[in-house]
Parts: structure tokens; sequence; C-alpha cells
């Protein structure tokens, strides 16, 4: 009796176990391609449209054969572009813009059409009226309308969560609108069904760049009204106008698109795209050369781009990454506020030999704000040159003959090779008697402290959000807080008066001009800044793909409209 | 018997809410302000303050700490910050995969262990001995990452037996169990060695022996079900070691498992998620532990009449 | 070891086996227990002089140098940043036997004294103690470590911090079940009829009978703590650069695995090597000293 | 009887067809960290069917470790360096596990001095007696449980049909050593050895134990080799005994002469440490000293260093094991007119 008792109770208990093992399988592990989100029949209600033939957002088909094979070292967080500020890869795939930007050959980039075909902007900088297409539907089988855009821009000011309001920062009114003073959004009417006014705060010549960033994508009012805190969680209720629908999202394993037949522009070629998520770099590259892949960035196996490079030649694809990689000097950490101090910092790092060491050379050397491939770039500036010697005789000048200590402070998040890249500053700063003590912070103290303006000297990366040298200058040297929350402490406010003047000089000549004048002051005359390198971005792809381009900012999410697969 | 259980089982209880008290802390020194932490570099501090507001960030840890733990109750881990999730909802959803690995990885692991530690036992001090523990062990004495990458790149890679990762097939969860399972395979050599050895100077050994059974009949008719015993309470204790091995092991093979949940949550700083995890594995260890005891109790008659 | 079927040889001939008999009875019995504990003490002397031993300063970049293979110049090849990875291995020993060594000591301590305070007073302070000491056992171990160093930070001070939470308490439970058996002995309970204080008869008459068990534990404890401090450090909340622990070049090392794999086999190895040493060598110091520890 | 013993003795490198069993200069070693242990140092013993035979000494003399070797159960570090163990007719010494697997618990058994552990906690005992039988005997499981019922009835067990099924644990001391006493005669062996089956039970339980296996061994032939330190069992149950000192016989002789006629100081010391209702004694009688280390020998008789009447040669020549009388062996010099019985 007692002997059964005793064991009926184990067994139960493994039961239990078992069952909430077996329950749970059925729903994913068996079948990997349905999305686990709680779906619900929120998918029927807005996703579910039969008559849409193929691309029904929440649905993953059970063939998915000549679907593109992709890849990403971590899931996303959500595809609600407006509370990410770096899953941007399904956002860019399934929602469209008001704009868009195009880079041709040559490297010039222009603002392209796309939700709004036409535009006006009034001669003050200050008003821009948006003419939109009226032959959109979203994936839903909603018509987009000017309602959406009001929708869109309002919810990206007071959306629970949201990251991205820096974004409509020149809007009138938007700043009520967080505060909460306002209700409505000011600044943005709809003056018909597909005519939507938006009217600035000052001139920001900016602005239609910024409206090409993933942030500003364009939602169905209705439909992610409906969604609640599920949209861009649940593929079902994840509706935009772009090319793929969102079809399945399993944590930590994949997320899955699926051609949108109804595309405005005209289906796209792929059928679909499954995006496994792997974290091991080995183990994608293995994957990769066994042909579990199309697709693997290299950005992600530097260390491996020399061997893919000799291995699959003809499977390269490269794009620049406008982006600039930067080291800083803090002004309120002795000695930097010392011009001949950063200056001397300046010339004795060896850049070129980093970036020949860590990334074979594939990129350039940076001399400004501006990297190249952005709008602005200057490539005849002031060089800054390695110079050890020189930088000893600034250094003695400045009556540091004997060197000084200083801080590189590493963020343990970042990348093995942002490590070694402070790893080898350390050795050439020693070289000119410098002293540079790594220290290492968590992410979260490391974010925090730089945010009080008290991090030491670090290196870092700001890749481009729109195109456009505002986007860098003003995030650097803008104003105080600017400056300050970089922990770069410029100290000069009439330079920085001129840096957020420059953003309302509706002429684009002057304004170009202007913002290399003031890199040019900052860069090389104050020496506030020590730009190092840009890179190449470099991908491998399967001999089938076809047509693969790089977004034209060079960034690891992928559009996958141009791409298709030959058999 | 029945009061033993329960009270047993109530013994489980103080343990649990001091896991849940344990992680509760820990996650609340965290130096730096979460929601800052959390919402990364495009936000104003007023946003940050109200998300702070929202996620009860501002009350006293004690209030924080009821109502943490009221809602667990209910089964409520709270609302993972990054995924705007239920954190239930996503553990459950990764829990079947980690539990079809780690019973995967158990087999394994009491293969390659039972085996090794029997003839380990058996040919003691031995070549055979150090050569079975030895293999039993390696599993062990590399860093799990590099045994599942050795593995990958040899099995998968070159001999192309087993796709690199992935788990939606039996053929791709045969790799990632050999390397959890291997990793605990050590320590379950180790014991069954230990035991047998210990077991075999038992006077009853003699007995069987005198009664004319050969060494192999001694080992597997008499030592074997004694030495098994204590070697079965160790299923507990492998829980938590494949647990910890899963961890690793779901990154390498890309296994969407509770592993990698821990790991998100710790490179994403997403404190609900974290804590669900730790307390959920915890649940599951504790859980292991109370099924191993019981088991235990069956299968010994001694313990079993309650002596 | 000894087999209860005989009668104790030791008794018979009258005198207990000194630690000298018993190291003379591993050298005999376990070859390669002898032959562990003799590598790990070369590894130590390494590690101590790594200086003069390693043919190359660990630190010294030579970005002309990068990942060469192994040669008579670099019998292990450079790294990335053209450092000589076998002076990196000899320094690496430093920094991976420290991990193995300091965390497992204050683990021990810690586990030692709660696990002798448990088993001596019982009652209350047991209960407590053992709650205590179950509720570290019921996290799994790396997870915990995860959690304080994701609360604390990387660096070798937290990662001391984060293993010596998540050992002691298995210490406690073996030193506490030897403490209960113990106190029952006849000789504590001539010295409690003598009047012996009790922190003299825990300290003094107890601790040194657990010392055996605590020898292996030790030894067993030691290629654990390294292991772990590998895969923190392969989840990037282990040592950081440029201190180079083993576990920190594997990481590192593996990305150049199809290219040049050294970089990341040889720190393999070297763990390997001291890992198996040192279990080889727990299990023989266990069949010698010790009769308690048989689980583990 | 006489004249086959000293036969047996004197021509020691005969087959003597007549021994059940016949343990010839067996050596059995010890080899330790320290040095070599001769736990049995040339020990000769003979057994005649249907008669028990005692072994006596203090402990750590040698006896249970001959018991041991005779029943190959002697484990590393301990090994058979000399001799020959002759059973029926058959050398066993160094025969191959299986065969000595077939012997044991077939045609020799053993009991054991500890009863609470000496039955596997795991398994009933019906379970564990019958294995004895069926390794052995080609019968089906119904019948040797059958005879398993019917062996513990004769051993006095009660409700064997119901203990069965028992665990050990659910057993007194008493029951246990009946079960292994059971086990040890189902097959009903030739020789049966006993060490020390009942020091750790009762005073009482041991008397219905030695009178239910001299009853056995009367009944079915069975002859057994007693080991003991008690020379009250001895006197009570064998027939013959043989004394034990450092390895080595000191004394041997049938029961009823080494009672009248002990001969050796250690057999004498033996026989006045046993406490007696009748004399008034202050105190005991001990043997003074203690039993030597059996690495330091002394280099001459084992005993002198504890013997009241050793002589100077005693400290400096091994006595031989001297012929006194019938079938009476004395190691003692005094008795050095004996013919040696050793062998040599």
């Amino acid at each position: 009796m007692k002997k059964s008792l005793s064991l009926a109770l184990a067994a139960t208990m493994a039961l239990s176990l078992a069952v909430t093992g077996c329950g749970g399988s059925n729903g994913n592990a068996n079948s990997p391609d349905t999305n686990t989100t709680p779906a619900d029949n929120g998918g029927q209600q807005t996703g579910g449209n039969p008559e849409n033939g193929g691309g029904i957002a929440g649905t993953v088909p059970d063939d998915t054969t000549g679907f593109f094979l992709s890849v990403k070292n971590a899931d996303i967080q959500t595809a609600d572009v407006q509370k990410t500020t770096k899953d941007y890869e399904i956002p860019m795939n399934i929602f469209d813009r008001l704009v868009d930007i195009e880079v041709d050959s040559q490297g010039t980039s222009r603002i392209v059409p796309s939700l709004a075909e036409d535009w006006e902007i009034s001669s003050d900088g200050l008003e821009y009226t948006f003419h939109l297409r009226q032959d959109v539907k979203f994936q839903n089988g909603n018509d987009f309308t000017a309602e959406d855009v009001l929708y869109t821009f309002k919810r990206l000011l007071t959306v629970e969560g949201g990251v991205n309001t820096e974004l409509l920062d020149q809007v009138k009114g938007a700043a009520e609108v967080i505060n909460g003073s306002a209700e409505e959004l000011e600044g943005v009417e709809q003056l018909d069904d597909y005519t939507v006014k938006i009217t600035l705060t000052e001139p920001f010549a900016a602005f239609l760049s910024c409206l090409t960033a993933p942030g500003l994508s364009i939602f169905d009012s209705e439909a992610t009204e409906a969604a609640g805190d599920q949209f861009g969680m649940d593929p079902s209720v994840t509706i935009g106008t772009g090319p793929f629908s969102f079809a399945g999202w399993s944590f930590n394993d994949q997320l899955v698109l699926v051609r949108n037949e109804n595309y405005w522009k005209g289906a796209p070629a792929l059928p679909g795209v499954i995006i496994k998520i792997i974290p091991d770099t080995e183990t994608q590259t293995m994957m990769f050369e066994n042909g579990e892949l199309d697709i693997i960035d290299l950005d992600f196996v530097t260390d491996a781009t020399d061997r893919f490079l000799e291995t699959y030649p003809d499977q390269i694809v490269s794009g620049p990454r406008v982006g600039i990689t930067y080291l800083t000097m803090n002004f309120n950490i002795e000695p930097f506020q010392d011009l001949n101090v950063r200056k001397a910092v300046q010339m004795a790092i060896d850049r070129q030999a980093i970036l020949d060491a860590l990334y074979g050379g594939r990129g350039q050397v940076e001399q400004g704000i501006y990297p190249f491939g952005l709008i602005g770039y200057n490539d005849s500036q002031t060089k800054i040159s390695y110079d050890p010697e020189g930088a000893k005789a600034l250094l003695a000048e400045a009556g540091y003959g004997d060197g000084f200590t200083m801080e590189l402070a590493a963020d343990s998040s970042s990348s093995d090779t942002v490590t070694m890249v402070l790893e080898i500053v350390k050795e050439q700063l020693a070289a000119v008697g410098i002293e540079a003590n790594i220290k290492n912070y968590d992410e979260s103290t490391w974010l925090e402290t730089r945010k009080s303006g008290e991090l030491g000297s670090f290196v870092s990366t700001w890749t481009a959000d729109f195109n456009d040298p505002e986007n860098f200058i003003y995030t650097f040297f803008g104003n105080e807080e600017k400056t300050r929350i970089r922990s770069i402490n410029y100290p000069d406010t009439e330079v920085m008066a001129r840096v957020g003047a420059a953003r309302g000089i509706v002429n684009e000549d002057e304004r170009l001009a202007e913002y290399r004048a003031l890199e040019e002051k900052l860069v090389h005359e104050d020496a506030a800044w020590i730009p190092m390198y840009s890179r190449t971005h470099l991908w491998a792809v399967s001999p089938r793909v076809q047509d693969f381009k790089p977004v034209w900012s060079g960034v690891s999410d992928l559009v996958y409209y141009s791409v298709s697969l030959s058999e | 018997m029945f009061s033993k259980v329960l009270k047993r089982i109530a013994i489980s209880i103080p343990v649990l809410i001091g896991v849940v008290l344990a992680i509760f802390i820990m996650l609340r020194i965290v130096p730096g302000d979460p929601a800052t932490t959390m919402m990364g570099e495009h936000v104003n501090p007023a946003v940050i303050e109200k998300i702070s507001r929202e996620m009860g960030l501002d009350q006293p840890m004690y209030v924080q700490f009821f109502k943490y733990v009221a809602n667990a109750l209910k089964g409520d881990f709270g609302t993972s910050y990054r995924l705007n999730r239920n954190v239930t909802q996503i553990i459950l959803d990764s829990f079947p995969h980690t539990v079809k690995l780690s019973l995967l990885a158990a087999l394994v692991a009491w293969i390659i262990g039972l085996s090794a530690g029997i003839i380990a036992a058996i040919r003691q001090n031995g070549l055979l001995d150090r050569l079975f523990m030895g293999c039993a062990l390696m599993g062990v004495s590399m860093p799990v990452f590099m045994t599942a990458l050795i593995l990958q790149y040899v099995f998968a890679f070159k001999l192309k037996w087993f796709p690199v990762s992935g788990f939606d097939s039996f053929r791709a969860m045969i790799l990632p169990a050999i390397v959890l399972g291997w990793n605990s395979a050590g320590s379950i050599a180790r014991m069954t060695r230990s035991n047998l050895v210990e077991v075999m100077q038992n006077d009853f050994i003699r007995t069987a022996r005198a009664k004319g059974l050969r060494e192999n009949g001694v080992i597997v008719g008499h030592a074997l079900k004694n030495a098994m015993l204590p070697v079965l309470t160790m299923m507990a204790l492998q829980i938590s070691s494949m647990l910890s091995g899963a961890v690793l092991t779901e990154s390498v093979f890309g296994v969407p498992g509770i592993g990698r949940l821990a790991v998100n949550a710790i490179e994403t700083r997403d404190m609900p998620l974290l804590q669900g995890t730790v307390i959920f594995t915890t649940i599951l260890i504790i859980l292991g532990n109370l099924i191993a005891d019981l088991l235990y109790n069956v299968l010994d008659p001694r313990i079993r009449e309650g002596i | 070891m000894k087999d209860k079927n005989e009668p104790n040889i030791s008794a018979q001939i009258g005198e207990a086996d000194t630690w000298l008999d018993k190291g003379k009875t591993l050298i005999r019995q376990n070859k390669l227990a002898a032959l562990s504990a003799l590598i790990i003490l070369l590894i130590i002397l390494a590690a101590v002089f790594a200086p003069v031993v390693a043919p190359y300063d660990h630190l010294q970049q030579s970005l002309t140098d990068r990942l060469k293979d192994p040669s008579a110049a670099h019998l292990l090849g450079t790294d990335e940043l053209g450092r000589d990875v076998l002076s990196r291995i000899i320094f690496g020993a430093r920094i991976s036997l420290t991990i193995g060594l300091v965390p497992t000591l204050i683990s021990m301590a810690i586990g030692t004294i709660l696990g002798l305070f448990a088993g001596f007073y019982g009652g209350k302070t047991d209960f407590a103690i053992m709650r205590l000491a179950d509720v570290m056992l019921a996290f799994p171990s790396l997870l915990l470590a995860m959690v304080v160093m994701y609360t604390m930070g990387g660096g070798l001070i937290n990662i001391f911090i984060a293993l010596s939470l998540v050992n002691w308490a298995s210490t406690a439970r073996i030193v506490r079940a030897q403490t209960l058996s113990l106190k029952e002995k006849e000789f504590v309970e001539a010295a409690k009829s003598v009047g012996v204080k009790k922190h003299v008869i825990m300290f003094r008459h107890i601790l040194p009978n657990c010392l055996p068990s605590l020898i292996v534990l030790f030894t067993l404890n030691i290629p654990s703590a390294i292991l772990s401090e590998a895969s923190l450090s392969f989840l990037g909340i282990g040592a950081q650069p440029p201190s180079a622990s083993w576990g920190l070049m594997a990481v590192r090392g593996k990305k150049y695995l199809f290219s040049e794999p050294w970089l990341s086999i040889a720190p393999s190895v070297a763990i390997m090597i001291v890992v198996l040493a040192f279990n080889f060598l727990g299990d023989g110091l266990r069949d010698v000293l010790d009769p308690y520890l048989k689980e583990q | 009887m006489n004249e086959q013993l000293l036969q047996a003795n004197s021509n020691a490198h005969e087959a003597n067809t007549e021994l059940v069993l016949d343990i010839r200069n067996l050596k059995s070693h010890f080899f330790t960290a320290k040095g070599v242990v001769p736990a049995v140092d040339g020990v000769s013993i003979q057994v005649p069917p249907g008669k028990i035979i005692g072994i006596v000494g203090e402990s750590g003399c040698g006896k249970s470790m001959t018991a041991m070797s005779v029943m190959g159960l002697l484990r590393y570090p301990g090994k058979i360096v000399g001799g020959s163990i002759i059973l029926s007719g058959k050398e066993i010494t160094h025969i191959r596990p299986k065969e000595l697997a077939k012997i044991r618990g077939n045609e020799i058994s053993m009991i054991f001095q500890e009863p609470m552990t000496s039955l596997n906690p795991v398994y009933p005992i019906g379970h564990q007696v019958r294995e004895a039988i069926l390794l052995h005997q080609k019968i089906s499981k119904e019948e040797a449980k059958n005879r398993v019922i019917d062996i513990f009835r004769a051993v006095g067990i009660p409700e064997p049909q119901k203990r069965y099924y028992s665990f050990p644990h659910q057993l007194s001391g008493g029951l246990r050593q009946r079960v292994m006493i059971g086990m040890a005669m189902v097959c009903r062996p030739k020789v049966m050895i006993a060490d020390e089956p009942t020091t750790a039970l009762d005073v009482t339980i041991e008397a219905q134990i030695l009178r239910l296996m001299k009853k056995l061994c009367e009944e079915q032939g069975t002859s057994i080799i007693l080991i003991t330190h008690n020379m009250g069992v001895v006197a009570e149950i064998c027939d013959y005994v043989y004394v034990m000192y450092a390895g080595k016989v000191m004394e041997q002789a049938e029961t009823f002469t080494l009672f009248e006629k002990n001969s050796h100081p250690y057999t004498q010391g033996l026989l006045k440490s046993i406490p007696k209702l009748d004399e008034k004694t202050d105190r005991l009688y001990t043997i003074d000293g203690v039993v030597p280390n059996l690495l330091h020998l002394p280099e001459g008789c084992s005993f002198c260093t504890r013997c009241s009447q050793a002589q100077k040669r005693c400290f400096s020549e091994k006595p031989y094991l001297y012929e006194t009388g019938q079938n009476h062996g004395v190691r003692c010099f005094q008795y050095e007119s004996g013919v040696h019985l050793d062998g040599k």
C-alpha cells in the first residue's frame, strides 16, 4: 500500500513535468515553422484575409521552398519600430515610409518618393506638404490614407515604451504631446484623405532625410490600434504596407517573412524569408559553408573574413558602412583640457595599423566627423598624421614629457574586436609615454557614467540614422547637454551654437559649407575628437543569390525586396 | 509514508521562498537605473521616469516583493521589459525545447556514465578504469562551448552526419544532447564507480561470491542495484547541472530553450525575464529533488519501511 | 583502496597510516594520480615563475606578426594581436589557477565553518544554515553566477564572489554530515566530559577529522571553478581583457577555429589537462584518504 | 582417526583422498605500503568427513584469512603465495574463477561473522537463498522455492512461507544467521566454514545456532570448520582444534586432549583466560602484551615476546610444530623431542 502511494506520487510529478513539456511541444517544436506567440484569433480578425492570396501576416505556409535563408545572431525584441532603436530588419521589410533614400553607383544619394509620391517645402523651410499615393493597401486589405500618417506620428510620441521620439523633435507641438499638455499633434495636419502637411518649429534642413529613418515607418491606424501592445509582438497583428508580411516568429528560433502579393510596387521575387537566430558565429559560419544559409554577415565573423574572401571570392557583396569609429577625450578630465595633449593623442594612434590588423584594411581611415558615404563627407580636408615623435614633442611642450595616466573605458557588452582596438590603442599610447589603463564597465554602468559626462576615453562607432551630417555633428557637439552625455564636455559654446544654427540653413550648399567648417574647427583646430576609421561592410552570399544589395548605410539589417534566388 | 512525503514537500517551501527572495534582492542591487539601461540612447528623461513608474520601481522594495510573490503564485512572473510579453508565456514557449534537450542529454549521460562507471569499477585502478573514466571525464574537462564546437565541426561540418544547428528534427537534437549529456556523464561515471567499489566491499558481496556467483553475476545481480540507489538521487543534481550546461549548449546550437532566455535576459538586462527564468529553473530543480527523493523511497526497501 | 572484507591490515599491524604512508600508497596504487600531482605542481611552478619560463612578454603586441602559425620561434603561434600564445598560456595559468583556488578556498572556508556550526549545534542553527544551503543548491550554479555577474559586472573580484557564493553549500553539507557523526565519537564525548570548550572541540577535535574529505573536495572543486569561469567568459561576463584567463583565450580564439585552430585548442587543452589532473588526483586522494566522500 | 591424521601430517605431499579438505602449508600474504604482512604463514589443516574442526586464536591471528584463502575470497592486496588447498582430492588453490564458482556454495560454503550485513538489503531473503540453489542445480524456480522453504523450516525460521519474502532488515540477527546457515547448507556442501558465526549474537541465541549447526552437520554429513576465539564454543562442539597465533598453528589436538593436556604456553594462556564459575579470583587472567605487529615479528618464536616460559633460544630460533602425542602437535621448543609436523 505504502509503496504504491509513494510511487503514484512520484509518477504524478514526473507526469506533470512531461505533460507541461509535451503540451508546449505540440505548439511549436514539432512544427517549428508556426509562430508561437499567442496569436489566438487576432490573426483571423485583422490579418486573415484569404483573398490576399499568400502573404498573410501571422501565417507561415507549410511549404517554404524557395525561401531565402538568412541569419541574425540575436533575436529581435520587437517589430514595432517605434519601440526599438536597433531591430530594424523586420520593419524595413514589412513597412514603408513616406520617402526613401536611394544611392546611385557613384555613391551620391537622394530622397525618392515612397508612400508620398510628391511633396512641397515652403520657402522658410517650416512647412512640408506630402501628397500620398492613392493605390496603396495594407497587408490586411485596408486602404492607406492620411489618417494613418497622423496616427503613426502621434503614436510615435505617445506610445508606451516608445524610444524614437527624437525623430519628431522639430515638429510643432511634439513637446506638448510628449509632456501631455496637448492631445493632438499640432504640426501634423490632414488636408484631405491623401494630403498631409507637417509644420516644424524651426527650419530643419535634414527633415526629409529624417523621414527616411526606419523609426518613421507608417502603420495601419485601425489594425495597430486594435493590436494594442501586441503590435510588433504578434506577427498576425503587425500590419504594414511593405513588400513582405510578418508571418511568424518563434522566439530565439526564427523569424519568417512571406511575400506580399499585392505590394504596390509589385510583389517581390522571393516567396519568403526565414531568418534563423544563431548566436554562435562559428555555428553560423559552418551553417553557411554547409549550405544551410543563403547569407552571412561577415561583420559578425570579422576574423574569418580573409578566409571567406579567399574561399568564396565570387560570393562577396560589400558596401560602405556609413558610420564612424571614434575615440573620445573628456575635456573635464586632466590633462585633456590641454590642446597639445589632445593633438598628441591624435598623432599617437596609428589608425591605419589598427584597420589593417583587425579589419584587413577593409575601410578607410577617417579625418573628420562625417564618414565616407555620408552627405557632407569631405575627402580633401586636413589629415591627422601618425607621428609618435611629434606626439612626444607636443606632450613635452604641454609639460607632460614624462607622460600621464588615462582611462580607456570598455563596455563589457561590446564585441571582442572593440576590446582589441582598446588593447592596441593602449600599446600605441604607451609608445609615447602615456599609460592608458583599460577599465571594464558593465553595459549599464558604462552608459550611465557616459551620460553623466564622467566617462574616460572610449572607442565607439556612430552609424547614420539618416543621410545627413546633422545626424553626426549635432549628436556630439549640438549643445552643452549633447556633448556632456557623450562624455566629451566640449567647452566652446560659441561653436556649439553654430552647430545648432546650421540645422536651420535652408540653402543646401551653404549648410554643407558650414558643416565642413565646423568639422575642420572641431577636429583639426580644437582636436576635440579623434576620428578613427569607417569600414566596408561585407557579406557572403550563397551561389544561388541574385541581386542582393545592402542598404545604403551599410547596417546589418537587410532589405529583401530586390533579392531573388536562382535554382 | 504519506506524512513523510508531505514533510518533504513542506521543507521545499521555505527553500522556494528563499530562492525567490534571494533572486529578488540580488537583482534589485544592480547598479544603474533599470529603466535607463533598458531604454537605450534615443529617449528623453520624462519617458524614462514614466516607465520607471509603470514598472513599480519607485515603490519600496518589500512592496515590490510581495506584489511579485502574489503574482508569481498566480503563475504570473510579470512582463518582460524588452519583449513586452508575459514572462510565463515566454518561458512556457521555450521550456519544451529545454526539456527535450535535457531528457535526451540525460539519456546520453546515463549511457556513457553508467557503462564507464561500471567498467571502471570492475577494472578498478586498471588500464580500462583509467581509459573509461578518462573518456567520461573528457566531457566535463573541456569548456562546454569547445566540446560543442569540436563535435559540430567534426560531425556536422566535416562528416555532415547532422545539421550544424537547429532543433526541429531528431537528427538535429543528437549533437546538442551528446554535448550536454557528455558534460554530465563524468560525474555519473565517477559516482557509479565509487559507489560500486564501495558496495563491492560490503559483506553481502562476499556472501554472494561465497554462494558461487561469478564476478559478473555478483556485480550485476547484487552490487548494481545497491550502487544505483544513490546515483539515482544524483539525477536531481544532474537536472541542475544540465540546466546550467544548457545555457551554453543552447547558444552554440541555436536551440530556443530556457538557457537562451537567461542569456537574452542578461544581455538585454531584462530583469523580469531573468528573474522569471531563474525562479522557474529553480522550481524545476526543487521538483526534481523531490521526485528523486520519492523514487529513492520507493526503491530502497529499508527506507520504504521507514527505518 | 582497502577492502573491507579483509581485516584492517593497518589496525592489525598496530600502526595508523601516516601522511607519508598515504602518499606512498597513492604513488604505488594510483600512478595516474601521482602523475597528475606532478603535472599540477609543474603548472603551478610555471605560473609562479611565468616571467622566467615564458619565452616572450605575454602582453607584447606585434601587429605585423598576427596569427602566425606555430613555429620554432613561437611554439604555439601568435594570437590576433601578434602576442606569443605559449607565453600567454603560461601567464594565463596564473589567472586560471587563481580563479580555481581563491573562490574554492573562500567557499570552502565558509562552507566548513557553517557546516561545523550546523552539525555541532543542531536545532535551529542547523535548520537555518541548512535551509540556506538548500536555497543555494537549488540554483543552477552557472545561472546563479550569471546573476551575480549581471548584478556586479565583470572582473576578477566579482568572479571570485560569484563562484564562492555558488559553491559553499555543498561543502557545508558534507562537513555537517561528518560533524554529526564525529560528534558521537568517543574522543569528542571524552573531550566534552572533561569540559573542553565547544569551539575548541569544533576546531581542534572535529575539524582535523574532516580534513581528508576537505582536501579531496578541494581538489575536485578547483577544476569546476576553472570551468565555470570559462563558461562565464563565453557569455562575456568572465575575466576581462587584457587579463587573459584560459577560458577567455579559448573564447576569443574560437573565432579562428577554422583558420588558426591552435588559438582556441591550446588554451582548451590547457584547461583539459588541469581539470583532468585535478580530477584524477582528487579521485586518487579520496581512495587513499577518505572513507566519507563516496558521493560527490 | 589418529593414524589418519598423523599419516596426513607426515606425508604432506601425498594426496589423502579420505580427507574432505586438506590444507597444506598455506601461505597468504598482504602486500601493503609498509611491507609484506604474512597473515597466513604455513598453515596445514586437515578436515575429515563429518567432523567439526575448530580454529581458535585472538583476532588478527590469521584464522579468518585462512578461511578466506580456502574460499578463494582473498582480495587485493592479499594473495595466496604458497601451499595448496585440496578439496575432495582436487587441487583448488589456483583454479579458474569459473571452476571456483562451481565449487563455492556447492561443495564448500561459508557463514560469516556479521549476519546483519551479510545479506543484501535490497532483495528478499528467499530470493537470495534460492539463488544459491539455482546457481548450482538445474531445477525450476518453483522447486527451488520449495527447497528454500524446506531449509528455512530446517534451520528453524518460523513461518517460512511468509518469511520467504521478507527483507533482511525485517529480521533479527539470530534469524538472519539462520538464513545464512540455510543458504550455506542448501546445496549440501561437503565442508562449511563458519567464521565466528555467533560472535555478533546474544549468548542464548549463540547456543541455539551452535546446536543447529551441529545437528545439520550430523544429518547431512557435512564437515564444519568453526572459526572462533571462544574456547567455550570449541569445547562444546568441536572434534579437533587448531590454535593459531600470528599466522601459524601453535598447537593442534583433539578437543579433549587440548583441554586436558594443553601444552603450548599460548594455549595455556587462552584456556586460563576463560572465566570459571567455581574459582574465586580477583581478576581475570590475561596474556601479557598484545598480538605482535606482523610486519615486525620477532626473529624467533612469534610468541616469545609474551611467553612466560620463553628462553634465550626462543628469541633467535623458530620452533617447528613438534608431535607430542597421539594426533597432538605443539610449536614450542619444550617439545623438541617430537617429530616435525611442518613437513619441512
